[in-house]
């Protein structure tokens, strides 16, 4: 079937519903390089109009990618929950953004969770403004536990990110404490390990734990290797926390990252038997980030931000501890500038906590994109409002191993200060009890760099 | 205003990161804003310099390597950026001018970094060629591939009938890196092979990965993938480690 | 004398101080059309690191526009108070961000502004970051009365913007009541006249008055005529609340406003004389934007964001209730997009409080600039999070009058919610008075648009 | 979702402003939402539409005047957006091709919206044309200049030798009203005038100010300007109100 509307006296017709989704999103490179952005803007309005009055019903029965071709396809069908859907089943896409925008309250909204389709959430996403996609984030609550609470209330938390160009155990050590000092780390401790070799996985491993250990800091650590390799840490022994995979919204780009479900469920299932959760046993950490599909070849014409949605799907089969856009990280063939980028991480921040997903999104930009830090102090803040579960913080914003700018300690500081947000509460326990006040420039004796290796 | 005390500092020692940089309430000192704001300047002129494949060819031959050319199809750097699938792609002249010679092909291309390419990829090289030779899969050419993506490798080495592509490629320039060299290896290369079969070293630059430990891993990687027939996450470099824990 | 810095191995060097602050500025299309902005983004830098090391107390010394040839410059210099000085006269600009990034709190910031030139405040804007620029400004705190009180610590009040193409008094009407019924109105109820004659300017002023009277509300009203005008509309015996008037940076741009300002004092004494305020006395409004001086040929080589700063001096000499940096309105020959214009907004904001004054933002665009809804939507957050007094509040966001999107009484709402923000005190108690709620769409019998002559 | 109650819809009888649409929590409901969005799409173009100066030049020609036309130095409507200072400046042939007849010019700029000059200049000045010639200040030629900011009527006013410049020249687009003419008059013009200097009637066209009421206006103005021999704000238009007040 197909869709159609009139703007200006031009009749705009759209073959299908990936066609009609693809011409309803806002501007973005990606979806220009992938030939499926709409032609102009009268085009791109005439799809949100008729976008807006397709009956959210329909989303069932007309799937962007064949069910038949694509396992995460059947993923969000078999898996949908049609008594949470009934109180939005009679709505269209624009209606639905009416509800949103109007009655649904926190409760609502998480009961809804489980009956959303991610393609729905983004169909909304396409026919919001900024603002709105803030006002209704702002109202879900997603809380998950590991060795502490993350996503109450008056909470934004921080991974702290101590990246090293040659996984040096004393440079990701001094970027550890750099971190805590200026508050950061309650989300989770986490390495980007320059060599994805099983033994260097496990020797970071070891020394995050002995960190977190020494200092007695009520969080968990990860290192972000490939999920493969961490099972191979596991089956090792060694003192995995969370388990990390890059992963996306088609079958096709989670085998060009060398992943399928069954092994997600696989790793989950190792990372469970290991019991190391102290307050609850959320075991995984996701990443994902608009234009991986299309980098992969494993598109289908459908635009980005609306797989991106379906990564979401992905991740919400293995109840995340932390599910992140790397949403400026791939680059410029994407989201070519600081507007773009702002918008994709807000789409994705909604999509996601209306998927009931903890999301954090790493606000950020590479060096070949037109972005710079007014864009990411931008979109930070609009984030903080929007309820973000996490953030990234690198040492002075600069990852000196990815190649990228993400928000630093610091930028975290300033924009919980701004928004009168907090660490998660067992966090905010041990900054006291050791003495990390919110303006101090001193290293309480408890975190003494020596304990740590730092002489 | 804020500065750290001394022992905050001393954490520089141990790492090139921008730790221990002090607070101005909870921003950035002026200091250390204005040296981010001038890397990031530095950083941008990067991804816009050009590959100089004279100097790169003369380097490469004196190591004893024949040396071809082959553009990719992306016209100039502000297509290369915003059309990734037109890096991915060879001209079909240069590809036609390849000699099917077959054994382990070396690829060098500018990437997002075409400075990294011009400063890592001889002296690794060098490192890497006696290693190779030793285990008999030393390649006999390098390709100089401009405008290049990783997956161009697999055109270049499917023409060359090579059993194994090495790719080194500029990585996207950083605030205190502009010049990181990244080496992307896949076993018997074609068009259509995805990141998941390949292999990576990434970070090769001084006060990165060392040329020494880089030139090991490749060629251990080259090794194991003719031996076992396969690249990629079902190939696991599991070394044991020989760096020493901290603690 | 001259300024210089080294940046990756090429010395850049600026000859004055004006030439130094123009190459310090982030990028804007209107000092690219002055031909004032730097030719790199490492000459801005290098500017912005030179601009860093220049000690506040060297303004006193060197004008950016002589002091013979303009009677702004007369005003700032001879208008300096260099006891409120004092407390930051050792610091070079960058030291001035350090300090009021760290240690200035609100009554130290009070007590500053009439020490500080609009010109160092422009200067340490430069080299701020949007984060840095919305922190400060959240810790100014500038009140000002009339009929009710602005600018009260958790306030966004808003202008009621019912323009009508016409002038027609009933379309006037209708537009004041929508607003009115979505809360907006406590900052003043001003029209723009389509017609700036004396006798239209009358009718309209008449008009407000009553429909104030009417409703008894607890504002002020204000038709934006030209000084002039309003003049004769009080010698008329019109029912005038506040005089506005157009204002910039420089004796040139004020000429070619046709404005001085000696008849500025003249139009004010005017006003104070009707003794229509009933718990202040705060009878201006100024609108001021960065590029009308470049417009009017009338920078002498400056920047537009030091001349808009030097505009503040101007207005601050006349205690006025409300300022306002129509930020997008000019054009895209000024502030070519929505990142140009979001930056500009903030710095707007920024200087004007630091210089003591009770700052509003148009947060705008004309459809021939790169903006969207999304934009206005990210500028309206972070000013509302920088602690804006006011911003515009115009029917669906369109004005049909003067051919611009601004904030909608909508948007208004949603930042108020988004940040817990409440209108001025005296109008709260209104809005609760006559009932109206801050979800509702019900007219209470008390606004009867009967009562405005609305049948 | 949450419709206002008809009593607030009615309102919408009083103006063309957007009032009455409802919320969506704060938010516009989605209907209204979209409603702006086509707006603004439509309006865009409107920018960039370019003025028929045929059509036009035999509309104006059919009023009984002579037509010149007179390019800015604005090379394109891209040009023309970000560099005013190009449209304030006329092309020098064309303005050498004027003749200096003196009285009172005419110029029909495009400005900002080609849709403005090509709809509502030829109707107003069909209004004005008797009501000038009445107090003997009608122009007997039409200069239509294209890629033109208000004060290139300066420069066409001072090689035309005229007393009086009336510029009409579209104003920027509005959601709502992407059509608008402006009227700017100006005494004496010659390059260097302030826009203290002008007059201005704005918002003319079916729906803002009515062709008779513009052009009562515009012949007034002229009249003052040539008795007391100045324009722009000392020149205040203190006719008495003719539309009653509400209440
Ligand atoms: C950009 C990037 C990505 C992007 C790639 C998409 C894109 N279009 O660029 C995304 C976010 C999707 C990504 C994903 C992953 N990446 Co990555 N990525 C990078 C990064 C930051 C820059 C790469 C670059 O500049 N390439 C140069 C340009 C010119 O190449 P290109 O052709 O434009 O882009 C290709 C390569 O970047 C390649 N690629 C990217 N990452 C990886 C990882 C592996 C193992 C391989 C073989 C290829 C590969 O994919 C791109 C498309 O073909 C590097 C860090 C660095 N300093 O280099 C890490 C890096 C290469 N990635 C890394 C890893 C581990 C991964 C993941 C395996 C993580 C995971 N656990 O799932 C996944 C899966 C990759 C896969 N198999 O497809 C590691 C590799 C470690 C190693 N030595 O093996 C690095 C070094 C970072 C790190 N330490 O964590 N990555
Ligand atoms: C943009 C604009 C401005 C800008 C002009 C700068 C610029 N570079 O564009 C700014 C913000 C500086 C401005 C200021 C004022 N403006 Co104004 N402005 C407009 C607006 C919104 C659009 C004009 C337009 O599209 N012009 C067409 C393009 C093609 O012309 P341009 O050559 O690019 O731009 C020139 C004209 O816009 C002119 N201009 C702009 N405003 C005015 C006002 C007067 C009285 C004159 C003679 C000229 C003039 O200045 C520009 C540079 O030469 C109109 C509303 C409308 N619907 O038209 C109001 C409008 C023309 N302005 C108006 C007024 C009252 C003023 C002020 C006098 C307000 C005040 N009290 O100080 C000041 C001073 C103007 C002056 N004497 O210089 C009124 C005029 C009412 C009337 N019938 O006389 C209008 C109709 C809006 C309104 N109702 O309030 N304005």
């Amino acid at each position: 079937m197909g869709f159609a509307h009139t703007i200006g006296g031009t009749r705009f017709v759209f073959d299908d519903l990936r066609t009609l989704m693809a011409r309803a999103t806002p501007f973005r490179s990606g979806d220009a390089l992938a030939g499926v952005a709409a032609g102009s803007g009268a085009e791109r309005v005439a799809a949100q109009c008729a976008l807006a009055d397709v009956p959210l019903r329909h989303f069932l029965s007309e799937a962007v990618i064949p069910y038949e071709a694509d396992d995460v396809t059947r993923l969000i069908i078999d898996g949908h929950d049609a008594r949470a859907f009934a109180p939005v089943s009679h709505l269209t896409v624009g209606g639905f953004r009416d509800w949103l925008l109007g009655k649904a309250d926190t409760a609502t909204l998480t009961a809804l969770a489980p009956g959303l389709m991610p393609e729905m959430t983004a169909a909304v996403a396409k026919i919001m403004r900024l603002a709105d996609l803030v006002a209704v984030a702002a109202r879900c609550s997603v809380v998950t536990r590991f060795r502490n609470t993350l996503g109450l209330p008056g909470t934004l938390s921080v991974r702290l990110q101590p990246n090293d160009p040659t996984d040096d155990p004393r440079g990701v050590a001094a970027a550890v404490l750099d971190g805590l000092l200026l508050g950061a780390g309650d989300a989770v401790i986490g390495v980007n390990p320059a060599t994805d070799s099983v033994s260097n996985t496990i020797r970071l491993l070891q020394l995050l734990d002995e960190v977190r250990a020494r200092y007695d800091i009520p969080t968990q650590s990860c290192v972000l290797a490939h999920v493969t390799t961490t099972m191979a840490a596991i089956a090792a022994g060694a003192p995995v926390d969370l388990v990390f995979q890059s992963i996306g919204g088609t079958q096709g780009v989670n085998e060009s990252f060398g992943v399928s479900l069954s092994l997600l469920a696989e790793a989950r299932d190792a990372a469970l038997a290991l019991r190391r959760g102290t307050v609850g046993c959320n075991v995984m950490y996701f990443e994902t980030g608009q234009g991986s599909a299309l980098s992969a070849d494993a598109h289908h014409g459908v635009d980005q931000q609306t797989i991106e949605a379906r990564a979401y799907a992905v991740a919400r089969a293995y109840a995340p501890l932390l599910v992140n856009s790397v949403v400026g990280f791939i680059g410029p063939e994407y989201l070519a500038d600081g507007k773009q980028i702002t918008r994709a991480g807000l789409e994705d921040h909604f999509c996601g906590k209306l998927l009931g997903l903890p999301m954090g999104v790493d606000v950020c930009y590479t060096n070949h994109a037109e972005a710079d830090q007014d864009d990411m102090d931008a979109l930070l803040t609009l984030l903080g409002v929007a309820g973000v579960t996490y953030v990234m913080g690198v040492p002075g914003a600069d990852d000196v191993m990815l190649n990228y700018q993400s928000t630093s300690f610091h930028d975290a500081l300033a924009v919980r200060a701004a928004l009168g947000k907090r660490p998660a509460p067992e966090f905010v326990a041990w900054l006291d009890r050791v003495g990390i006040g919110t303006d101090g420039v001193a290293i309480p004796p408890a975190l003494s760099p020596t304990l740590i290796g730092l002489g | 205003m804020a500065d750290p005390p001394a022992a905050w500092r001393d954490l520089r020692r141990f790492t090139a990161a921008r730790v221990a940089l002090g607070r101005a309430g909870n921003a950035l000192p002026t200091a250390a804003h204005l040296d981010f704001q001038a890397a990031h300047a530095l950083a941008r002129d990067a991804v816009h310099a050009r590959l100089d494949t004279a100097v790169l060819a003369a380097d490469l031959g004196a190591l004893g390597l024949a040396v071809s050319t082959c553009r990719s199809r992306a016209p100039d750097r502000a297509a290369y950026l915003l059309r990734p699938d037109l890096g991915r792609v060879a001209d079909p002249d240069d590809l036609a001018a390849l000699p099917r010679e077959g054994g382990v092909a070396l690829v060098i291309g500018d990437g997002l970094s075409a400075t990294a390419a011009e400063r890592q990829a001889a002296p690794l090289v060098a490192a890497a060629l006696p290693m190779l030779a030793a285990i008999g899969a030393a390649p006999v050419r390098a390709v100089i591939a401009t405008m290049a993506r990783v997956a161009l490798g697999d055109h270049i080495g499917a023409a060359l009938g090579a059993e194994v592509v090495i790719v080194l490629i500029g990585e996207r320039p950083g605030l205190s890196a502009p010049d990181s060299l990244g080496a992307y290896i896949t076993f018997a290369p074609r068009p259509g092979r995805t990141d998941a079969e390949r292999n990576c070293i990434s970070n090769i630059r001084p006060g990165g990965l060392g040329f020494p430990e880089a030139a090991a891993t490749l060629a251990w990687l080259v090794g194991q993938m003719r031996a076992r027939g396969l690249s990629g996450v079902a190939l696991k470099d599991d070394r044991p480690a020989g760096v020493p824990r901290i603690g």
